[in-house]
């Protein structure tokens, strides 16, 4: 985590300044789904606490920390409790990996009488050299939580939820896989931070065995990848047990699934785990089809600096490398959120438009028609970087 | 190591934050009253009846080895996703293009073996 | 130090986890625990450098085949045995004494071993070890890992095979 | 011979003997227990603690064999265990019954 003092602590607060902007965000989506439904419903929706029913969030809040305490007669008490707790491990740690930004590089400095060396802070919670594979590994566990839950309960609603949840998601786990293979034989790495620079230069590919470079499009995944970029999104949306496939919850048949008997900060936490799989869903969307933090002709890691240096002058900071650097990641990491907004804002506006798939429709469309098309995207990506490539002149 | 040290960390960190607010929860909030009508499972107002073994279609199991296998298959193509592009520059396209063929038509064949012998198919 | 430290916490943990799991009466617990001790062994995989190895653990272990197990487990709905073992405490503890002996040879053979080993110098691979693991995979064991393709049609194959027994000689109704 | 450095500087030896230690365990599991379904993790317990004598051989001599074989044998072990809880969801659809001894009178 770091060789001195100041670079642990530093990566330790990230770390945490992180995993708390991911539980913030939560009751801020929650006002958004709930006034976005409202608004494509025409109706109103929370208006009555404080400016805009912002309030609202402070009043659940309360809510939820003075719902009574309840665990049910039958059900088993230990495993009942850790289930929420296990729910919001995966999204956290998922979320932890992914590139929020470009490294700040820190200059050497003098502090406290000692001499602080150069150091480059990642903006993201941990790096990992198999940034992707990591990422599976983690949120494949999401399902522990959910059966947990379910068996925990011990109420037959809730065993019911539970074991279509983990049917579902691994079920779509598959399709999901397959379609970020197609990605790594884009990029060839298992890194974002690879993946996000690649993306950050104009589009350009082989023909017959030339480089071909359009100057006007940056190089995004989603101009090689539109299929693969359909699948990937559509299987997100089971990942996260969202309409329309939120059969886990389906409240015409189930109660509320897995969830049945929870309430109070037991019932946030399992909404936590589901919001920070969505901001994981929209941060991994961006990262390998729209240019992570990137916006090619305009700001790259190389350009973001350099805007952002008049500005730093301007308040009369010392233009050293270190305030530049910093800014210049904020810059970028701004760009990530108005992106990650725009597909949150599609989860939301998908889930009140879209009808519920009935069970049986759902697996059909995870096993018998997402998996074959994903297959045919890879064989295809792999066919044509192999003949395109190929140079039939000579 | 290093790099897992912060992985570990917060998963630590998360469990602590969860906990804790459990227990805040669980101090701050108003305690069960001894009820036995909230005690039983909810099943919608309806007499509870939890007592027998619940059946379970045997379709989930089914479905999730079937995901374990196909899982694999999938796993053994991160590494050749990874290294495609450095076998192209080797000028061993066709060889890992026509190995990984097989292993796929292999992986094509068994998944519409599976589809049409009905395994996948839900009621 | 550091190696040293971390090596002892997760060895702790493993030895720790791997017991509880063959101990606790609850199969539910017992898998739980399994759980545990499948994530621990993929971070000693990830501390010995087999970053690759250790995601697919993640994903294959942790992620898919204990969710089986789990949902196994939720099926059968067995209450907590009494007993975790079965009766004996003769055979019992032969067969414990047996597995530590044999326990105690894997550990001898694979120490002297260790000897030859270092004598040896070990060339440290210089590029990305998945990078290279790849390039192993599809070109030395090329037709293993086409066999297993085949080895994994079979069972899925026979799995499919298997939920759809009826009947038999020993069937109750 | 047994020094505060033995145990200090980590090597091939501790790993080994982890991964022993975790075998027997396994073995342990599939000897004694009753149930099926636990026996079968026991297995899954024992071929994970050769899968990491496996990557420690593989670290000490830097060749990438053993990470190989790990594959493999996890492949292995998935599919194992993949047939053997369809075997003991067939059995116990038919009998309700996973205990082990209760096994003996399959026959015929």
């Amino acid at each position: 985590m770091g060789i001195d003092s100041f670079e642990f602590t530093v990566n330790l607060l990230k770390m945490i300044v992180i995993f708390m902007m991911m539980v913030q965000i939560v009751p801020l989506l929650v006002w958004v789904e709930r006034r976005g439904s409202a608004f494509i419903q025409n109706r109103l929706g929370p208006n009555r606490v404080g400016p805009l029913g912002l309030m609202q969030l402070l009043a659940d809040a309360v809510k939820f920390l003075t719902k009574q305490e309840f665990v049910p007669g039958r059900g088993y008490p230990a495993l009942f409790y850790i289930a929420p707790v296990v729910a919001m491990i995966p999204a956290a740690l998922a979320f932890g990996a992914i590139p929020l930004s470009m490294p700040v590089n820190v200059d050497a400095f003098d502090w406290l009488g000692q001499h602080w060396g150069p150091y480059v802070f990642k903006f993201q919670s941990y790096e990992i050299g198999i940034g992707i594979v990591f990422v599976l590994g983690v949120s494949s566990l999401a399902a522990f939580g959910v059966l947990l839950a379910g068996y925990g309960s011990n109420n037959k609603y809730a065993l019911f939820g539970a074991l279509r949840a983990s049917a579902q998601t691994i079920s779509y786990e598959l399709a999901m896989g397959l379609a970020i293979v197609g990605v790594i034989l884009l990029f060839g790495s298992f890194n974002f931070a690879d993946i996000v620079n690649a993306q950050a230069a104009p589009l350009n590919f082989m023909l017959a065995g030339h480089k071909v470079e359009l100057g006007f499009l940056p190089n995004w995944g989603i101009f090689f990848q539109p299929l693969g970029a359909v699948i990937l999104f559509a299987a997100m949306f089971a990942e996260t047990n969202r309409l329309p496939f939120d059969l886990p919850e389906a409240e015409g048949e189930l109660v509320a699934g897995y969830h049945t008997e929870y309430a109070g900060f037991k019932f946030n936490m399992f909404f936590i785990g589901e919001y920070g799989h969505m901001l994981v869903a929209s941060a991994l969307m961006v990262t390998f089809y729209f240019g992570g933090y990137t916006l090619y002709p305009f700001l790259t890691p190389e350009t973001a600096p350099k805007i952002m240096a008049p500005i730093a002058a301007m308040f009369g900071w010392s233009t050293t490398s270190t305030a530049v650097s910093l800014l210049g990641a904020l810059l970028l990491h701004v760009v990530l959120l108005v992106k990650m907004v725009i597909f949150l804002w599609i989860f939301i506006h998908v889930r009140w438009t879209l009808p519920r798939f009935r069970y049986d429709q759902l697996m059909d469309l995870g096993w018998r028609k997402m998996l074959p098309w994903a297959l045919f995207n890879t064989i295809a990506t792999a066919v044509l970087i192999l003949v395109m490539r190929h140079n039939w002149g000579a | 190591m290093s790099q897992l040290l912060p992985v570990i960390v917060l998963a630590i960190f998360v469990i602590i934050f969860g906990v804790t607010l459990l227990f805040l929860a669980s101090l701050i909030s108003e305690k069960a009253p001894d009820n036995e009508v909230q005690d039983e499972s909810y099943e919608c107002g309806l007499p509870s009846d939890t007592s027998g073994p619940t059946k379970i279609p045997i379709k989930f199991y089914l479905t999730a080895i079937l995901f374990i296998l196909f899982d694999i298959e999938i796993i053994f193509m991160y590494p050749w996703a990874l290294t495609y592009n450095d076998f192209l520059n080797g000028g061993a396209g066709v060889y890992i293009l026509a190995s990984m063929g097989v292993f796929l038509a292999v992986f094509v064949f068994g998944l519409f073996w599976e589809i049409k012998s009905k395994a996948l198919e839900w009621e | 130090m550091w190696e040293a430290i971390a090596f002892y916490s997760l060895a702790f943990f493993l030895v720790f986890f791997a017991f509880k799991t063959i101990t606790v009466p609850n199969p539910i617990h017992a898998a739980l625990y399994l759980v545990l001790t499948m994530i621990g062994l993929g971070a000693a995989f990830f501390n010995l450098g087999a970053q690759f190895i250790a995601g697919v653990q993640m994903i294959v272990y942790a992620g898919a085949v204990m969710v089986l197990f789990v949902m196994v487990l939720m099926l059968f709905d067995l209450k907590a045995e009494l007993r975790s073992f079965s009766k004996g405490l003769f055979s019992g503890g032969l067969k414990v004494m047996s597995a530590a002996l044999l326990a105690g040879l894997a550990i001898g053979a694979a120490n002297s071993s260790v000897a030859i080993l270092d004598t040896q110098d070990a060339a440290k691979p210089t590029m990305d070890v998945t990078r290279q693991l790849g390039i192993l995979l599809y070109t030395k064991y090329l037709y293993a890992f086409e066999a297993l393709g085949i080895l994994l049609l079979a069972v899925a194959v026979g799995v499919v095979a298997v939920s759809r027994i009826k009947g038999g000689t020993h069937a109750q109704h | 011979m047994l020094s505060i450095e033995t145990f200090l500087h980590v090597g091939l030896a501790h790993y080994i003997f982890l991964s022993g230690i975790l075998f027997s365990f396994g073995m342990i599991a599939v000897l004694m227990r009753k149930n099926v379904i636990v026996m079968l993790m026991g297995v899954e317990l024992m071929l994970n603690a050769v899968n990491l004598s496996f990557i420690a051989f593989s670290k000490e001599s830097g060749n990438l064999n053993g990470h190989i074989m790990v594959f493999f044998v996890m492949t292995i072990a998935a599919a194992e265990a993949g047939v053997g809880l369809a075997l003991a969801v067939a059995i116990y659809k038919k009998f309700h019954e996973v205990n082990i001894r209760f096994f003996e009178h399959l026959r015929g």
